[in-house]
Formats: structure tokens, C-alpha cells, sequence
């Protein structure tokens, strides 16, 4: 048996063939260059491949971004790295005001087929402006599609996917899970896990401890927390003999909660779980929606797992503190249950 | 909307020009009749005229090959847009909101699409994007360049020298257009840009031109200068006009010197290119202008509002 | 009796007040100076009396910002003017990885007392960019207040509660709101409603129709919506003989919904109010706290009314069908009822 | 933490520096024990050294007056923290987590503030805040001013030029020294920067100074020039250095040529500073430096980690 590939090998052979695939495709972003080949290395190999293709840019995220948007406005397929997923904030003129608008207030006359692919997350002690999960200020941009990597999912057809989609498309990659092996399912198992996985682009994965018999809570989450999610489901079975089942999105906007509520009619309860900070979080949305839609389902209110409000600390001490852990989510699931 | 999104998409709204006179004419009567039109209660949401500043768009876009070359403009656009693509319907219906509009309605006087052109209001924002279209040209091969107008004021903006830096670094086929009139709202240049206009640019190592002409064809010949050396040497450059509007910045109050605007309204831009025609000519151009106008106008607040028919 | 002053007066006043009270406290905006007054007229006069604590910049929302909190940084309380709050997303990386952050990052050494005053909303024809309702961005950026003055609230006195407030605070005014009058409880009333206020810095508004007697649902809002709800709950009595109670917020984040459990507690239903697109809403964070924390007294799910998500388009008639109107309030109550 | 806000409220952090040499070193040992220290497993995080630019921290801050004027720094903060503060504990524990440290552990490498000096790791958007603590300079009327320090890469970001116009406009007493070493993490300048970087800041109306040297001297004498221009006229300075940093962008691999590393190691800037004492004072300097880093380590590696306190 051969080593396993990691995330980040995974991500790159993806970024390799869709470069082979198509001539239309460019990337876009800072430090790209070979033998560097991006920060995180996602992107290497590419450049010495594809000299002309791989356009390293100037710090100036907010026009690497409109850049990108006058490039894909005129039919070519950018993809940007922008290299710590906390910079997107410099581009939300370009993102708000420009690529989410232009395709509808033109009309259809356009379309802005870009991917904007950046790390989230924290846990590796880069303090406040190099941790973050923004990806929740993109969740009320309309006119995107925000997707969100987990180990777990095909990680080169979900590039595929964003690349070959007409909307823009936001790609959130997650710092630990780089380093991470690549699971997907063989014969419908990770693991000790039996997993169901929708179809169409970014399919949803949905993960049961017991063949999915009678669980008590569905646990929803995506990208860098799935381990954190699966890792509460053991423990909660191991500790308590509670079966939960675990969906993970892969596509957060427009957010498509069917595997969602079809776990809860199974469970009757649902925890969220994400790393961003709690208020106005993913979680909120997927809360409001499902208490609307699940109503009668529902055995206990959603509860929201995630960060604390507030800014995330250097100190791997504080960090820990500050971020959810999985016994945030144990405890989440014996409240539901009380 | 069908026949709409045909002719959008064969690129056939780009029409035969008419003169250089009959472009600032119609552009000028087109701007005039849209505030009337507010005056009247007939039209709502904003407008920004190009009153007086008509023989920058018509200049620049003389210069440009409307089927391979890319405008990219602002809140200020109607010149541009009529210039590029001779479309007064689909610009009349747009910002009356009727059926016909060139975005449907959906984008309003600031907001304009069609083949080759966009435009947007959020100031500076547009600049990385005509960079990023540039490089589509440079990428293409087939010779064509971005155009970009801007105003003064949005030399404040940021991205702009983001953008000077991109084009340069990369040899993007970006032709930059300064409107420097002096203003930007209510607020005077002084109070808003330090240093020189020109040094800015050609601090990026991009070559810089800068005029002060109301005469349309000395703006197109910079205009031709400008484009040929973006063509020869695939290099960008940057163009300053300095020029003036004679009316309010939107539809507001306008509170710049009275005489001020007098003694900038001899510079009008209609007189100086009208004077090169003979009478007789310049009122045929006229006379037929405020025809198409008429037509125009009557026809579109006859149509539906927008929406109505979907 | 005298004419009623309109919002713009009452926040133009607020600010006279402001600055005769407190030398430390400078504006900051594009096209500030008299005779022009800003944009909307909200800053008339104070270039006139105060020449030198009124600071035209140039175009450049991003610096506008960063300079405002380094200004506050070193003890002064600057108000930043931005033209149009659409424009706010030109700000984001000064308000997300600077404004927001520097108080905590930095171990409270520091305290960041700007004001941002900006106004948001649509229904004027303005189109895509300049009439958006983007407050719901700035709900999860932890560190910072959000408050939305409506025609209801002291406007005054929640702006003098904002420059004092040694947070940064983001200060939403609405167009439409600006050319109306000013209407405050008088005897505990405002036309035909009974109204409670709370008390603190911006307090919550709760409006009854029936001197809060038995009611069938709570509309909770704020700002510019705060007449279309009130027209709502109006229509409701008219035409259905339903009684509703109406909250209207003031301070968004931190948000507090004590007010709005305690009306959800009488009437065991919710629709939240707002002009933004429906996604990502403050609807979704109030929705998913409501639920949590009222389970037990709400008889049916929480619902939301907002904008589609989309552009809003500039042709009026495309524009009215895209925003949320008083139909779509009167309709959400229906349903619930059923 | 409770002495640590004292000293913090009433400013004593800032003590009272050694020579510019002993200076020099104590950053060098400084942030080569930082390497040593992640090299060992004792720090997570990241961190950026100033190993071999350290002239330009010393050299500029020597001209400050530490009660009254502002230091703002980038991710490369280090050099600048220690120049104006010579708080080595208040930093060491910072960047190590612990019990201590001059933002209890929140900020870490790149987020550090002490009176007078604040750091923030998003590249660009300190200039703007330095510009907003300038204008605070100048309103206060006490003769302070504000410096900001920004690497070649920075000036890709836009904010930059906005900043310097509202310096020039508003004439505000900020330094901006960019520390010119030739990349930007892996990118060498000439695929960032188009034309020329003096040029840039002189086309806003702002007086500028370059200079290519690892010499404090020579800095310290720029910086003089810089700081009285600013003082005198209440106008902005831009003052370029041209550098080099010996070490890895972070912690992470280099691949910079390694015989380009080599012949800039020849102007180390301790070597330059160092030759002009005699070998006995020198060795005493660097003894004294040791002794005190190696304290520091000890008793931060001995203190709790951040948090478990309160
Ligand atoms: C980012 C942004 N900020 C502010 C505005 C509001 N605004 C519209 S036009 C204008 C003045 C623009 O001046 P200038 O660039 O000189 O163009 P002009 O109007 O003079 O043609 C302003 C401030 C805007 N549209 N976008
Ligand atoms: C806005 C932003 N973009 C990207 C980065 C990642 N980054 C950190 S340092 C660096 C290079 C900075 O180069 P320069 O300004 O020359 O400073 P130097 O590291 O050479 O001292 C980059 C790209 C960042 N911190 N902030
Ligand atoms: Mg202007
Ligand atoms: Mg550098």
C-alpha cells in the first residue's frame, strides 16, 4: 500500500490537471513562483510547468481580486491564491461591489467564472490576522458560491467543480488540514464510519457511527472541523453510547440543507459546528432555516458550536481556549438531550 | 427582452458613428433632455452629466476599434457609452427604467453594459478591473487594448496605483483616462489631490501625456498618440485631460462660482468643434439629433416600466 | 405647534451638540464643507463653526478608516462620514484585521472610540451600489457596536452614546429615514401605539397596538424598516383583527434580545424585519437565538422577511418586487397563524 | 500581569537604551536565540527577523524622542520593539506564550504595543494608521511624529498612496521608512515594483531621501535629516533604505543564492559598527548581551504559559 496523500497533494494534483485540461485556466496570487510554489505549497510545480500561466502578483489583494474579475468578465478561467484567508477582507469592494454583482446587473450579458482559493483556520498560533475563518462575512454576499474543502471530500473534483462553474466561486482551504491525509469512502466506509455522499457538485457527506440505525443528534459542520466533528461522534459513542450522525457540507453558498434535514427527521436534534465565532456564523443560518423546515422534527432547539467572539490569541494557550474543541461539542449533545 | 439579448450578443448595438460634432451634439442634448426628464417628474433614482466634458469620450473613442478594444468608465458614463455604441434607446430605456434597457433596468445610469463596455460607480474599483480585462487583450493576441476613464477624484483611491503597478509590471494594453475637471462633488482638487497628477503615473515607469482642451480633436489626437503607443510597444499609458462640467455634479445644487462656469462655457465644447462647420451643416446635424431624440424619448415613455413584460 | 423636525435635522442637531460639548471630537469625510454639508445634509454647518474639527479627505475609504482609528488610537473621537454605507466594503480589512481587533490583540492597552455614520438602504432608484443594506457584514466581525437609529429613537442622544462609548461603533442611518419626522413616545405613545423603551445606551423600542394586551405575533426590526413594520402590524388590525407587538432594535452587536423574548413570551411568535438580503441576515443570528432561548414559548418557527438575494436594481418596479414591503410582513404572520 | 499594566500605563517600559552597537546586538542575539529556540520546539507560531536590516531600527529610532513620538511597525517588528522600548522580556515571553509577555500572549510576533508603539501583521494597513496617529501629533500640538516603518513588498498595496496624499495634504508628521531588501517573502522586487519606488511618494509633493547601507551611522544621520525636515516644516518624509536580511523570510526554507546571502553578509551591519570599537569594549557589549538573553530565556521558559494566571 502506498503512502497516503495529504491534502495538500491531493489539492495540487487537482490545480496539475485542470492546468493540463484547459489553456483558459491562470493563477493568480503571491510567492507562487518554483521551487517557493506558494506558501503553502499548494500551488507548486505549476509555474515551472506553466510559466505563462502563473501570474505572481504584488501585495495588492484588492486588485489581484479585480484583476481577476476584468480577466474572467473577458472569458479566461483565474484562479487566485490569496495566501492567508484573512486577506479577503481587503477585496470585499471587489467581491461585494464587483464579482457578486456583475453577472446580475449586467443582466446575463457576463459572467465572472473565477475561483478564489484561500486558508482558513487556526490552531497554529499565527495570531489574530493570520487565524481567522471569514469565510462567514462571504455567507451574505449574494451572487457567490462559497464551497469549503474537508479531508474527507474529493478534493481535485471540488476545484474541478469551481473552475468549470460560470458563478465565481469562493474555495476555502483549511491550514491543518493541508498536512492531513485524504480519506474518501471505499464501499461506503471511513473508518468506523458508514458515509453517504450526494451527487452533483459538492456533494454533502453524511457519516454514521451505526449504518446509520437510530442516532440522536445530527452534527452539522464542514472543511477543517470535520475531524473535530467526527472525533466528538467516537467519543460520544465511546463515553456515552450516544450514535450521532455527522453531515459535512461542501458547499456553504447557496446553502443546499437537504442532507441536513434529512439526518434530523432520522435524529431530531442538531448541533452546528464551525470554527468561525459564533455571532452571525454559518450556524445562525443553518439554525434559522432549519427550525423553519424541521419543526416538527426537531426534539430540542439547534444549538451552535464555535468560536467565542472575539479576536484569536497567539499564545497556543489562549487559542485553545478561545476555539472549539470537541468536548464543546460533547457537551452540546448531552444539553439536546437533557 | 429577446431581441435585446440578440442583438447584445452579435455585438450589432455597436452602430456607424456619426461625425465627431454629432456625437458631442447628441450626447449633449441626450444629457440635457435626461435632466429635463427628471425635472418633470419622469425619471427617478441619480445621473451624472458629461456636460461640457463631451469631447473627452467622443475624442478617446474615436481612437478605439469598437470590435476588439474594451471601455471600462464610471458614474459618468453616458458619454462614453453613447460614444462606443450609439445606443440611445437602450441608454434612454435603461435609466428611465422602460423595457429595452441595455441591463434591463437592473443597473441604471451607473451601471451599464454591452459588448466591449462596463461601467460602474464605485469609484477606483474599476481600475483593477480594466487591468484585468487588459490582460484578456494581452492574453488574446489580437491587438486589442482597455480603455479606462476615471476622474480626478479617484486619483484618491488606491487601487488605482495598485493598478498603474500591475499595468506596467506586466505590459498591460491599459489606456488610462484622467477627466480632471477640477472637482470631485462639491469638493475642488486642491483639497483632495497633493503633488502631480502626471508624476503619479509616471512614478510606475508609464508614460504620460497631459492636456487642457475642450477641442475634440485635440483630445482625439493625444487620444491617437496614446493608443499607438499602447499598440507598438504593448505598454500602457496615461492620459490626462483637463477639462470642466457645466452643470451640477448629479442633479443637486451646485454651489462652484457662477462666473467660474461662464468663463469655462466659452470654452464649450460644441462651439469650438462647431465653428469648423458651416452653418448650414451644423443646424442639419442639429436638427436631426433633436429628431432622433424626440423619437427616442416619446417611444421609450411609451414602453412598459421594466419588469412588466417578463 | 411648531414643524416636526425630520431625522436629518434631529441627527444634524446631535452633531452640533456633539461638538460643542467636546473638543476631542473631529469628522472625517468626503465633501464635508459647507455649503455642501455632506452628501445628505446630516454634517450642515459644523465645517462653518468648527473649521478645524472638520476634515474633508479625499476618495479613499480605506485610509478615512485606518486614520480614524489611528486618530482614536492616540485619544481623540473621531466621526467618519462615509457617503454611502455600500462603500463600507472598501473599509473591511481596516475595520476586520484593525478596528475591531486592536483593543483585544493588544492586551487592553488600547481603546479605538470612533464612530462611523454611514447610511444604508434603498428604494430611491439609486441601483446595485448605493442601495444596500451591508450592516448584516459587520454583524460577525466581533469588537465592534452596531447600532441603527430609526425615526422612533432619540437620534441625539444615540449618537452622543456612541461617540462616548469608548468601542468602536458603527452607526447605520437610513436615506429614506432622513426626510422623515422625528417621532418620539410622548406619554408613553406614538400615534396609536403604546411604546416601551428600555433603558441604557440605544435602547430597544416595543411597540402595541392594543396597550399590550393579547397579541399574536412579534415583528422584530430596526432603522429604516421600522415604518413598514408598524404599517404591518397596523394593516393586521385593520384588515385581520390581529394584534402584533413591534420591536425595534437600536444596537445590533452586542446584540440583546432581552426585549424580544420578553414580547415573544406574550404572543409565542416571531417574524424578524429587514431590508438586507434574506441570507446571512441579522434574521438568521435572532432566528437562532430565539429558538434556543424561547423554545418553550414559541408556537411556531421563527420566520424571516428580508430582501431577495440578489442586486438590487435601479429601475423602481424591479427594485419594489426585490425589497421586502408590507405584504410580505402581513403574509409572514399569516402563515404562522395557520 | 497586574506590575506589567503598571509599567505599561506609565510608560517606563521604555528604558534607557545602551549604544547603538550594544543595540545592534542585542537584536541580533535576540532573534537568533528565537531561532534557536523554535529550532529546539520551545515556540510555536511564526516569526520574522530583522537579522542583518537591524541598522535601519536602530539607526531611525535613535532620532525618536521615545515620551513623545510614535513608532508603527509591520511583521518584521522585532528590531523596531526592542530599539524603542529594550523591553526583551515583555517581548521574549510575548512570542514565547507566556505569563508576561507586552500583550499577555494575544498578539504574539507581529501584534506587539507598548506606549508609543504599535505593530500589526496586515501588510499596508499601517500606513493609514500612522497617518491617523500623525494627525493626532499634529492636533495635540507637543511636536511629536509618527514613524512607520514598511517593507519594498508593502508598496504594493494601494492604502500606501492614499496614506501619502493625506500626509502631504494634511501635513502630517509622519516618517515613512521603507526598508527596501530586495523581496517580498520569496518574490524578488523587480516582479513587484514598476518604476521608481523615491519617485512614488516625491509625485504626492513629499521630500524624500535613499540611501544603501547597512551603516546605523549613516542611517541614524539620514533619520536626522528625515526628522528634522518634519519637525521644522510639520511636512511628511519618505526615507528608503536599501537592506538586506540574512535570514529565511520566517522560519521557513530560502532560496535565495546563497553566494548573493554570502557577499551582503560582508556588510553585516555589527561587523560595520563594530570595527569602530576596540575589541575590549566590544567583547564586554556582547558578554553583557548574552548574559542578559540568556536570564531571559531562562525565567520565561520558567514563567507559566499565557492564561493560566488569571
Ligand atoms: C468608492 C466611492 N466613494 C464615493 C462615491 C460617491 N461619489 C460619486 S461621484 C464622486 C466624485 C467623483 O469625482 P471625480 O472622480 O473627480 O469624478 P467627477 O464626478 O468629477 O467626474 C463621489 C465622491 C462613490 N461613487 N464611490
Ligand atoms: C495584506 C497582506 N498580504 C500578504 C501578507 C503575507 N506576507 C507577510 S510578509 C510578506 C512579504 C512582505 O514583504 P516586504 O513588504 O518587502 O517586507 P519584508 O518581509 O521584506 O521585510 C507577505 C507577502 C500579509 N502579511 N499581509
Ligand atoms: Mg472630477
Ligand atoms: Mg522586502
Amino acid at each position: 500500500m502506498s503512502a497516503p496523500v495529504r491534502c495538500v497533494q491531493a489539492l495540487n494534483a487537482g490545480l496539475h490537471e485542470l492546468f493540463e485540461q484547459r489553456d483558459d485556466v491562470y493563477l493568480l496570487g503571491e510567492d507562487l513562483l518554483d521551487p517557493y510554489g506558494g506558501a503553502f505549497k499548494v500551488s507548486a510545480g505549476l509555474s515551472t510547468r506553466w510559466p505563462d500561466r502563473v501570474l505572481p502578483t504584488p501585495i495588492s489583494e484588492p486588485s489581484i481580486l479585480g484583476i481577476a474579475a476584468g480577466f474572467a468578465l473577458r472569458g479566461y478561467r483565474p484562479i487566485v491564491e490569496i495566501m492567508f484567508g484573512d486577506f479577503i477582507a481587503l477585496g470585499f469592494d471587489q467581491i461585494v461591489n464587483g464579482i457578486a454583482k456583475f453577472r446580475e446587473m449586467y443582466d446575463d450579458q457576463v459572467t465572472v467564472p473565477l475561483v478564489v482559493r484561500t486558508p482558513m483556520g487556526g490552531r497554529r498560533g499565527y495570531g489574530p490576522t493570520h487565524s481567522q475563518s471569514l469565510e462567514k462575512l462571504l455567507l451574505g454576499v449574494p451572487g457567490i458560491v462559497v464551497v469549503a474543502a474537508s479531508e474527507c471530500h474529493d478534493l481535485g473534483g471540488m476545484l474541478a467543480d469551481a473552475v468549470t462553474d460560470d458563478r465565481p466561486v469562493f474555495f476555502v482551504e483549511n491550514k491543518l488540514m493541508y498536512g492531513r491525509p485524504q480519506r474518501r469512502p471505499e464501499n461506503g466506509r471511513i473508518d468506523e464510519f458508514s458515509v453517504r455522499e450526494g451527487d452533483g457538485p459538492w456533494p454533502a457527506l453524511t457519516f454514521s457511527g451505526n449504518d446509520f440505525g437510530p442516532a440522536e443528534a445530527t452534527l452539522v459542520t464542514y472543511g477543517g472541523m470535520l475531524p473535530l466533528a467526527l472525533e466528538a461522534a467516537t467519543q460520544l459513542v465511546l463515553e456515552e453510547e450516544v450514535f450521532t450522525e455527522v453531515v459535512a457540507l461542501a458547499r456553504l453558498l447557496p446553502l443546499d440543507l437537504d442532507p441536513v434535514l434529512e439526518s434530523v427527521r432520522r435524529t431530531g436534534r442538531l448541533v452546528t459546528v464551525e470554527e468561525g465565532t459564533l455571532t452571525a456564523g454559518i450556524g445562525a443560518e443553518i439554525a434559522a432555516r432549519v427550525q423553519e423546515a424541521a419543526w416538527d422534527d426537531l426534539r430540542a432547539p439547534v444549538r451552535r458550536v464555535a468560536a467565542r467572539d472575539g479576536i484569536i490569541p497567539s499564545a497556543r494557550s489562549l487559542e485553545d481556549e478561545m476555539l472549539p474543541g470537541v468536548d464543546d461539542v460533547v457537551a452540546a449533545v448531552a444539553e439536546l438531550r437533557r | 427582452m429577446g431581441v435585446e439579448a440578440d442583438t447584445r450578443a452579435t455585438g450589432s448595438r455597436v452602430g456607424a458613428r456619426g461625425s465627431l460634432y454629432a456625437q458631442l451634439v447628441l450626447i449633449r442634448r441626450f444629457e440635457e433632455t435626461l435632466l429635463d426628464l427628471f425635472a418633470a417628474g419622469k425619471m427617478s433614482g441619480t445621473t451624472h452629466t458629461c456636460i461640457g466634458q463631451e469631447a473627452n469620450a467622443v475624442g478617446v473613442v474615436a481612437c478605439l476599434d469598437a470590435e476588439r478594444d474594451v471601455v471600462v468608465s464610471n458614474h459618468r458614463c453616458h458619454g462614453h457609452y453613447l460614444a462606443l455604441t450609439d445606443d440611445v434607446d437602450g441608454l434612454l430605456r435603461e435609466v428611465l427604467g422602460r423595457e429595452g434597457g441595455v441591463c434591463g433596468g437592473k443597473g441604471g445610469s451607473q451601471h451599464l453594459c454591452a459588448p466591449n463596455f462596463y461601467s460602474n460607480g464605485v469609484l477606483g474599483s474599476t481600475l483593477p478591473l480594466a487591468a484585468g480585462i487588459a490582460l484578456a487583450q494581452r492574453e488574446r493576441r489580437a491587438g486589442g487594448l482597455a480603455t479606462v476613464f476615471a476622474g480626478d477624484g479617484t486619483l484618491g483611491q488606491g487601487v488605482v496605483y495598485e493598478s498603474l503597478n500591475f499595468a506596467s509590471l506586466w505590459k498591460l494594453p491599459l489606456v488610462t483616462v484622467v477627466e480632471h475637471n477640477g472637482y470631485a462633488q462639491s469638493t475642488p482638487s486642491h483639497l483632495q489631490l497633493a503633488g502631480d497628477v502626471e508624476a503619479r503615473a509616471a512614478a510606475f515607469g508609464i508614460a504620460t501625456e497631459r492636456l487642457d482642451t475642450t477641442d475634440v480633436a485635440e483630445v482625439r489626437g493625444a487620444a491617437e498618440r496614446a493608443v499607438a503607443h499602447v499598440r507598438e510597444r504593448g505598454e500602457p499609458f496615461f492620459l490626462v485631460v483637463d477639462t470642466y462640467r457645466f452643470a451640477p455634479h448629479s442633479k443637486g445644487d451646485d454651489f462652484r462660482d457662477p462666473g467660474e462656469i461662464a468663463a469655462r462655457r466659452e470654452r464649450d465644447p460644441l462651439t469650438v468643434a462647431g465653428e469648423r462647420l458651416d452653418a448650414e451643416e451644423r443646424s442639419a446635424i442639429d436638427a436631426a439629433v433633436e429628431e432622433r431624440l424626440e423619437r427616442a424619448v416619446a417611444e421609450a415613455l411609451a414602453a412598459p416600466v421594466a419588469g412588466s413584460a417578463s
